[in-house]
């Protein structure tokens, strides 16, 4: 009765190797875990937080892996709503990042928030026209519902396998999936989106203020359609990543051929929209208020300078979807990824900006000073976590269970 | 949007601050720390994580010496009315309703211990009025005994900020209510404690809709400005100055815009 | 149902089963064993296990005091000229009167000899005591709205001996505050519940409005 | 987040916010009852073929 | 019957559907919300009835009305008493925080003895009986060696009970050496001798009726003084009066200012006779009060018939265009300020009082007195006027022969000597003297510190701790750790000031004579006694005629006697006005001709001529040679700074700006322009050096500051009180050095040569 406890038919390396290959990770969570138990119980002093940015790196971190965690709704979205069925060649290893981009994200969350002991006052005593209860309500649910996605996959394993009712419980699963996965996307759509009111609706701030779409901010629709295209592109690299580590072939070229059309044509739209939204903010919310364009932006400190716009909508913008969208530029890998980073990177510099020098650019007059802030190594070790997380969790994942479909074939 | 309570009279409260008057002694802010049990600690220089309700600025008009001016501007928490009266721009982001706007006073309210510290109002409010709790508060050596039963004394990872001393009008109200009429609160009756303390008279509290108290006169003066009042928040307190310099410095303006006391046509 | 299958020849109880749904029937019965073994933890285990009861310092006799004193409640529970209300009277206060043992209670001869004597403050169990950031003036209750002691605190003005408190574990609050009756339904077996909503619930009808966070708390 | 709370009002936002999240719940929830509810009477079945 | 996985499951099933039908989950849920609000560590005042009681505050002299709201014995908040005529309401930060000091950590709770060596501020508690005990024993002693008037007295003030009480002390025991700390007073107490005969009397300025004030570098809103007097008297400014502050560096007193004229520093009295001399050429002067009551306005012949210069022929040569050279201000504004000034219905010039640094510039001072005399604003509502302190109804002191010879002999701060014969008090020359004297041979055995910090006040105040470190005794009265106590050897800790009854007397330089009493808000709150009690104590136990001078039972009961029938209205009231009119101008001097003396004939002056008796202005030379110091350090009050003997509570500390205090450095004032040709920047650290010392400072840049000039704030830089105040930043005191008047002794000196240099 010895059942490989890997997946049929392919091979993995030895026990030694992949613990070694694990040791640093493990080393990094260990810090991250102390980082996490001083936060928690001698509260956010540990962190170079201050009441200039009661939002700082976390809360980045928080938008940019819930954004790029949006490939598992996306691609869900793809695979079991539209029917694209090449898609699920890649949907299992999109479940996992998700799973890994959301637990960090709640983790991040927690750790932000400081106080273990009240933080669930969100859900008790919810105040439904906040934007973050709107964030943790589809949050919380979302991840539930990756899980769920996740569960078929665990019992894809072998091993459990052999247990009949997990056999049939993964049967299943899969079966209605559709029906998970379209819950998925309706949760995904407003957290996202949710995520993109929580700086939108700060009228007081104009940097980040934008006019309103039915009862939502105009960085609703922005965050959602940012995540949906930029999403899928980091499932894709990271499926590649994993392809580099593992010197295997995966997934077929034609899937990451057909994500990076898509995500190419989201990501145009987007700019588009992106682009459009900040002309009008520019010229008309700002001004409105007193704000010159420029006012913005500063030299002093050089990271807010106006060289983060351009970087983010024409070199991460773009760009990156010109290539997208042009045939020559996916068949070229290297540019398909090259292209596929720069979107990631992008979309890293958008939550920065509407999170971090929204608070950075001084309103007041007389306070002509940009606040600054750098993170202390608590808030750093533990926004670094999630990479430690996620190859810790994708790691093992990849070993036991059968996470892409096209590897038996790709690999004889 | 919420219901004004029937047996209660509405009112408008706001504070109207005489820039030209203020001198920067600082009495507001510690009457306040006084009044409101605001924790201390032995550091305090660094400003972003030191709690208080209301700050005075010192800003200069720019000009080398000696043709430089000084300007002190005490903030207190601006009360905003927000949007539709009701709306300040903390409130609504508040994830658990630690804060709301109390409609028969126009004060926006913030209850610490329902606070669970995740800081989207302090992010939200253009003014840095909203301040955190860094630390678990210590007052040490029987200091603790010098606290007001009034108010609350917050505890580490909340957000606190000016009340406009609502336990005063609390106070007030009680003692209306014992003595039989329930809205006779005067102007006296209720004053803030940053008020109470200004030693040179520069700041004036009342209900804003009432004609007989001061306030209401004060901010309809040609020299009354708010901070950063083109946001939209709609601030309960009003500041004068006749000093075109302080109006450019409270508010953000264009090149080719001029405040609205001075931009010619009368206002 | 009907498909379920059984191997097993035992059935369960005395339910004439079909003959094939026997464990069924089984896995039904430890389900409602389950169920019922909560309810009756929940309902009944649970609410003594939360709360434990406190003595009282002393047995206060509220009913002989009133016949004592001129002016019912007010006497030693009294508004003071600020409109503040004085609460459980003070050592001081209750001195005026017990500076030696006047009676034959045994209350009465504790009461003087442990706490008068010693100068030291009784520890009362307050019923209707709420957490530091509520915020209760009882002015406008009693003089704005014409309210009665009983209509809040029941008939304890009456009573010859203090009802029993009883503490809850996890809050230091009184048994009082959410009220006796776990369910929170029916009337309320010594006086009127006192929570966020009871007061809330009172406010609405009463004043067409819950009113906002500062009205209450500070 | 329950109508015993202070925070609930009985307010259009407050059904369609929480009926949402409830739906999102529920299914779930019931798909996920589904699937252990048919795996279990497809192990009976499966048991039942066994045997004959 | 078989029982399997599934019947467990089925189980679980039931008890998790069943307890949801239970309280269980709501419940738990919401007594935990509960407990996660109610954190047992986070304090629950205690609630009660409220009482309000008047009484005044000491932390400074300003002698403000307060009231303080109390819970039972807690003592819950202060604020102003709107019906007390010196502040009527306002009241400065130090009032406001005060509860700070009841408690916390750096009140002396018992009597101490030191332990560790001196300074160290290891210190054993001991009791009431041993402390006094210990203290006259060795006060015994050293009478007993016949060196009685070895023992010193340092006092914050000379006015008020408790300051009697020690010159009786020292009195019976035999020594001249009660010691006020320098003020304001000095100078003003001199010019009022020389101008108008008054010996040990105190100006006050009516700043509530006067119409136009000329400020010369009074820090009237800086909260030096009596701040609530002064905040006060400037809230009631309407559109009609104005207040010109005439400084080097733009303070809160300049920015409220109507005009604000930055005279170059120690130019002032030049600028005063600027002011006269227009107002004298345009015969815009009270020609009633010149031509009646005084004297030497004119030139004047005495009686050997030599012919003396008068006021008016010296401002004859200070035109607006000299002055205009000599202070840097332009001359159409001293001529305009003039006129203004001249013209107002009540002008009132005011100078000494409330500067940071009371430069007892005896020309300036005198200048300014004759600006006042030019107007006629002597002795009038609005005006400077002339007040006696106040008389306590107090039998002789009795002296045996100990006594009397020991009070007879010379001062050992040399005030009143030969050297400085009109000189009352010269704290400034004491640490010299001491640093001079030889171990065995030192002037100062024995010191006692009331109200005073002086290791802390005393200008070069590293030299003045090595200084009082060598005085083999010292007893400190202080009820708070502060520096002196720290280098105490016993310390008999006083009250704070809302635990026992005192009178305090309105500060100098206010405009009435007012008396308040401070009576008891709460208990005391540790082993504290009144330091009258233990002063009659001491005495007692020392016998003889010493205990015979203290026949009373306890200090109140002094304070009762000595007030007589005002003690009614003191003890009602909680104050009592002495004089509510001034004298009219025919009996306001007491010179011998009884007019104002524009021309001090009775001056003790270094020269014989006209000019060095007149108040002319010769420029003063600060310490420091130019060669290495190009600039001058001067320090400055800050309203939120508590520059005096008592440090600041933890609450004023919070209200410092980021660019005066940073963690525990003290950011130094200088022009941008000072700032350019030194290649400082702002936020900079830099070290200065004075001929005094040297330290780590900051750099912030503010426009208003004098170029060449560095401004330092007063107050920081503590070592003692508590972790709240200690070690954080400069003491300015330690870079500052005296430098006295030749004539006088007094501390001429309005700032001292400094050098920065980046770090």
């Amino acid at each position: 009765m010895t059942t490989s406890a890997f997946p049929e038919g392919v091979k993995r390396c030895s026990s030694g190797k992949f613990i070694l290959w694990l040791l640093p990770a493990f080393l990094v969570l260990l810090i991250a875990a102390y980082a996490m138990f001083r936060v928690w119980f001698y509260g956010l002093n540990q962190t170079n937080m201050n009441d200039a940015y009661g939002f700082a790196i976390w809360i980045w971190a928080d938008l940019a892996v819930i954004a790029l965690g949006g490939g598992a709704f996306f691609s869900g979205f793809l695979a079991y709503l539209v029917g694209v069925k090449k898609v699920k060649n890649i949907i299992n290893f999109a479940v996992v990042l998700g799973v890994v981009c959301y637990t960090s994200a709640l983790i991040l969350l927690g750790l932000d928030v400081g106080q273990p002991l009240r933080g669930w006052f969100i859900f008790w005593h919810a105040n439904i026209h906040s934007m973050l209860t709107e964030v943790a309500f589809c949050l919380t649910i979302y991840l539930g519902v990756l899980i769920v996605e996740f569960i078929p996959v665990i019992l894809e394993n072998p091993k459990i396998q052999k247990i009949r009712f997990f056999h049939h419980l993964s049967h299943n699963m899969h079966e209605i999936m559709a029906v998970f996965a379209a819950t998925g996307v309706f949760l995904s759509f407003f957290h996202q989106g949710s995520l993109g009111g929580v700086p939108g609706v700060l009228y007081g701030r104009p940097f980040a203020f934008r006019e309103g779409l039915f009862i939502w901010p105009w960085t609703f629709f922005l965050f959602t359609w940012s995540a949906a295209a930029v999403g899928p592109l980091f499932t894709a690299t990271m499926c590649r990543l994993t392809e580099f580590i593992t010197q295997k072939k995966l997934v077929k070229d034609d899937v990451y051929e057909l994500l990076a059309k898509i995500s190419g044509w989201m990501l145009l739209t987007y700019i588009i929209a992106k682009s459009l939204d900040t002309i009008y903010w520019a010229t008309v919310t700002a001004p409105a208020r007193g704000f010159a364009f420029m006012d913005f932006y500063s030299n002093n400190p050089a990271y807010y300078g106006v060289w983060i716009l351009i970087a983010e909508i024409v070199i991460c913008g773009f760009l990156p979807a010109l290539i997208l969208i042009t045939q020559k530029g996916r068949e070229n890998k290297k540019l398909l990824f090259g292209a596929a980073i720069l979107a990631i990177i992008g979309l890293c510099i958008n939550r920065w900006v509407m999170v971090l020098q929204v608070l950075a650019a001084p309103l007041k007059p007389f306070q002509e000073e940009w606040f600054v802030y750098s993170p202390a190594w608590t808030e750093v070790i533990t926004t670094i976590m999630p990479i430690a997380y996620g190859i810790v969790l994708i790691s093992i994942a990849y070993r036991y269970l059968p996470l892409f479909p096209q590897e038996k074939e790709l690999n004889p | 949007m919420e219901k004004l309570p029937s047996h209660t009279k509405a009112r408008h409260f706001g504070m109207v601050i005489d820039l030209d008057k203020c001198t920067g002694c600082a009495s507001c802010m510690v009457a306040c720390y006084s009044e409101n049990n605001v924790s201390f600690r032995d550091e305090e220089s660094i400003k972003l994580l030191s709690i208080n309700w209301i700050q005075v600025y010192k800003i200069t008009n720019g000009k080398p010496f000696p043709d430089t001016e000084v300007c002190y501007l005490p903030q207190p928490c601006m009360q905003c009315d927000g949007k539709d009266f009701g709306h300040p721009p903390c409130v609504s982001v508040c994830p658990a309703v630690a804060t709301d706007f109390d409609t028969p006073t126009g004060i926006v309210s913030q209850i610490p211990v329902r606070c669970f510290g995740c800081r989207y109002c302090m992010a939200a409010c253009p003014y840095h009025a909203r301040k955190f709790n860094w630390w678990d508060p210590v007052w040490p050596a029987d200091m603790e005994r010098y606290l007001s039963p009034d108010v609350s004394p917050r505890m580490r990872g909340v957000i606190e900020k000016c009340t406009f001393c609502y336990h005063r009008f609390q106070r007030a109200r009680q003692q209306a209510y014992y003595k039989g009429d329930a809205e006779n609160i005067k102007e006296a009756d209720y004053q803030t404690a940053c008020t109470q303390a200004c030693p040179s008279g520069a700041i004036t509290f009342g209900d804003m809709d009432n004609p007989d108290h001061a306030v209401y006169t004060l901010k309809k003066s040609r020299y009354a400005f708010r901070l950063l009042e083109r946001l939209g928040t709609q601030p309960s307190v009003y500041y004068l100055s006749t000093r075109k310099w302080v109006h450019r410095a409270c508010d953000n303006y264009l090149e080719h815009e001029e405040p609205a006391a001075f931009a010619g046509k009368s206002a | 149902m009907s498909t379920q299958t059984d191997n097993t020849s035992n059935t369960p109880s005395n339910a004439p089963s079909p003959k094939k749904g026997a464990t069924g029937w089984v896995i039904l019965a430890f389900f409602v064993i389950g169920f019922g073994f909560s309810l009756l933890g929940g309902w009944v285990g649970f609410p003594n296990m939360l709360y434990k009861e406190v003595p009282h310092p002393i047995d206060f006799n509220h009913a002989l005091h009133m016949d004592l004193v001129f002016d019912g409640c007010n006497s030693c529970h009294y508004f003071r000229a600020d409109g503040s209300f004085s609460g459980a009277p003070t050592l001081n206060e209750c001195r005026d009167c017990h500076q030696f043992v006047m009676g034959t209670d045994p209350n009465e001869e504790k009461f003087v000899e442990e706490y008068v004597l010693q100068d030291k403050e009784v520890p009362w169990n307050i019923f209707a005591k709420q957490p530091d950031n509520v915020y209760f003036s009882h002015a406008p209750h009693v003089k704005g709205a014409g309210m009665d002691c009983a209509a809040c605190h029941g008939d304890i003005g009456t009573s010859e001996s203090l009802r029993p408190y009883q503490e809850n574990r996890i809050t230091g609050y009184s048994r009082d505050i959410w009220g006796w009756e776990m369910s929170r339904l029916g009337e309320p077996k010594y006086a009127p519940r006192m929570k966020m909503m009871d007061c809330v619930n009172c406010h609405v009808e009463q004043t067409d409005s819950k009113g906002s966070c500062f009205q209450c708390h500070k | 987040m329950f109508p015993f709370a202070y925070e609930w009002t009985w307010y259009f936002g407050q059904y369609l916010f929480m009926g949402a999240a409830g739906f999102a719940i529920s299914v779930v929830g019931a798909g996920l009852t589904y699937c252990i509810v048919k795996s279990i009477i497809d192990i009976m079945i499966s048991d039942d073929h066994a045997e004959h | 019957m078989k029982i399997d996985r599934r019947c467990f499951l089925s189980l679980a099933g039931g008890l998790a559907v069943g307890h949801l039908l239970t309280p269980i989950p709501w419940k738990i849920t919401d007594d935990i919300a509960i407990w996660t609000q109610n954190w047992p560590w986070t304090p629950v005042p205690e609630t009660g009835p409220v009482t309000w009681k008047n009484t005044v505050c000491t932390l400074c002299a300003g002698g403000c009305g307060i009231k303080v709201r109390t819970i039972r014995d807690r003592a819950i908040k202060i604020e102003g008493r709107t019906d007390h005529p010196v502040n009527k309401g306002s009241l400065c930060p130090l009032g406001y925080a005060s509860l700070q000091y009841l408690y916390g950590p750096s009140r002396v709770k018992t009597p101490m003895r030191r332990t560790g060596e001196r300074g160290s501020g290891q210190f054993e508690a001991i009791s009431w009986d041993e402390a006094i005990s210990e203290v006259s024993g060795k006060l015994d002693a050293l009478r007993k060696n016949g060196r009685a008037h070895t023992l010193a007295c340092i006092s914050g003030s000379d006015k008020g009970t408790v300051p009697v009480l020690f010159k009786r002390f020292l009195d019976a025991y035999g020594s001249p050496n009660f010691i006020r700390t320098p003020s304001g007073r000095d100078a003003h107490e001199i010019a009022a001798y020389l101008a108008q005969g008054h010996k040990d009397k105190n100006i006050g300025f009516d700043l509530e009726n006067a119409t136009f004030i000329l400020s010369f570098g009074c820090g009237l809103l800086d909260g030096s003084g009596a701040p609530g007097y002064q905040f006060n008297a400037y809230s009631r400014f309407d559109k009609g009066r104005t207040l010109v502050q005439v400084e080097p560096r733009l303070s809160n007193t300049a920015a409220r200012a109507k005009k604000w004229l930055p005279a170059k520093p120690g130019t002032e009295g030049a600028l005063a006779l600027g002011v006269a001399h227009v107002i004298v050429k345009n015969g815009l002067y009270d020609a009633d009060f010149i031509n009646g009551y005084a004297f030497g306005f004119e030139d004047w012949t005495d009686e050997g018939g030599n012919i003396h210069m008068g006021f008016k022929s010296l401002v004859n040569e200070y035109t607006p265009q000299k002055v205009s050279a000599i202070t840097g201000l332009d001359a159409n504004a001293i001529e305009s300020l003039a006129r203004d000034f001249a013209r107002a219905e009540k002008p009132v010039a005011v100078c000494g009082y409330n500067e940071c640094k009371p430069s007892a510039n005896i020309d300036k001072t005198l200048a300014v007195h004759a600006l006042n005399a030019l107007v006629g604003n002597i002795n009038q509502a609005g005006g400077m006027i002339v007040f006696a302190d106040p008389e306590y109804a107090v039998s002789e002191v009795r002296k045996d022969r100990i006594a009397t010879e020991g009070t007879a002999k010379p001062r050992a701060d040399m005030a009143g000597t030969d050297r400085y014969p009109q000189s009352r008090y010269l704290l400034d020359l004491l640490p010299e003297v001491l640093m001079g004297a030889n171990e065995n041979n030192l002037p100062v055995q024995a010191l006692m510190v009331t109200g005073a910090n002086p290791v802390y006040t005393t200008e070069n105040s590293e030299t003045a701790r090595a200084a009082f470190a060598k005085i083999p005794f010292i007893v400190s009265f202080s009820s708070f750790m502060d520096e002196t106590a720290k280098l105490a050897d016993i310390i008999l800790p006083d009250h704070h000031f809302l635990e026992g009854y005192r009178d305090v007397p309105a500060p100098d330089g206010v405009g009435k004579a007012v008396t308040s009493l401070s009576a008891p808000v709460v208990k005391p709150q540790y082993d504290t006694r009144n330091t009258g009690d233990v002063i009659i104590d001491i005495a007692r136990s020392l016998g003889g005629t010493i205990g015979e001078s203290f026949p009373w039972k306890d200090y109140d009961t002094f304070l009762k006697q000595a007030f007589k029938e005002h003690y009614r209205d003191l003890s009602r009231n909680g104050y009592v006005i002495h004089a509510e009119k001034p004298l009219p101008w025919d009996r306001a001097f007491a010179t011998e001709n009884g007019k104002y003396a524009f021309y001090p004939t009775r001056r003790h002056a270094a020269g014989t001529d006209d000019k060095s008796r007149l108040p002319a202005y010769r420029e003063l030379d600060i310490p420091g040679d130019k060669a290495n110091g190009t600039l001058a350090l001067i320090p400055y009050k800050s309203p939120r700074i508590a520059a005096g003997a008592v440090a600041n509570p933890p609450f004023m500390t919070k209200t410092i700006d980021a660019n005066v205090l940073k963690k525990e450095m003290l950011f130094i004032q200088i022009n941008p322009e000072t700032a350019r040709g030194l290649n400082l920047r702002q936020g900079d650290t830099a070290v200065i050096r004075t001929p005094a010392g040297e330290a780590r400072v900051r750099v912030n840049l503010f426009d208003g500051v004098m170029p060449g000039i560095v401004a330092m704030p007063a107050g920081l830089g503590h070592t003692a009180f508590s972790k709240f105040i200690a070690d954080k930043g400069v003491n300015v005191n330690a870079l500052l050095k005296p430098s006295a008047d030749p004539a006088y002794g007094l501390n001429a000196a309005w700032g001292v040569r400094a050098s920065l240099q980046k770090a």
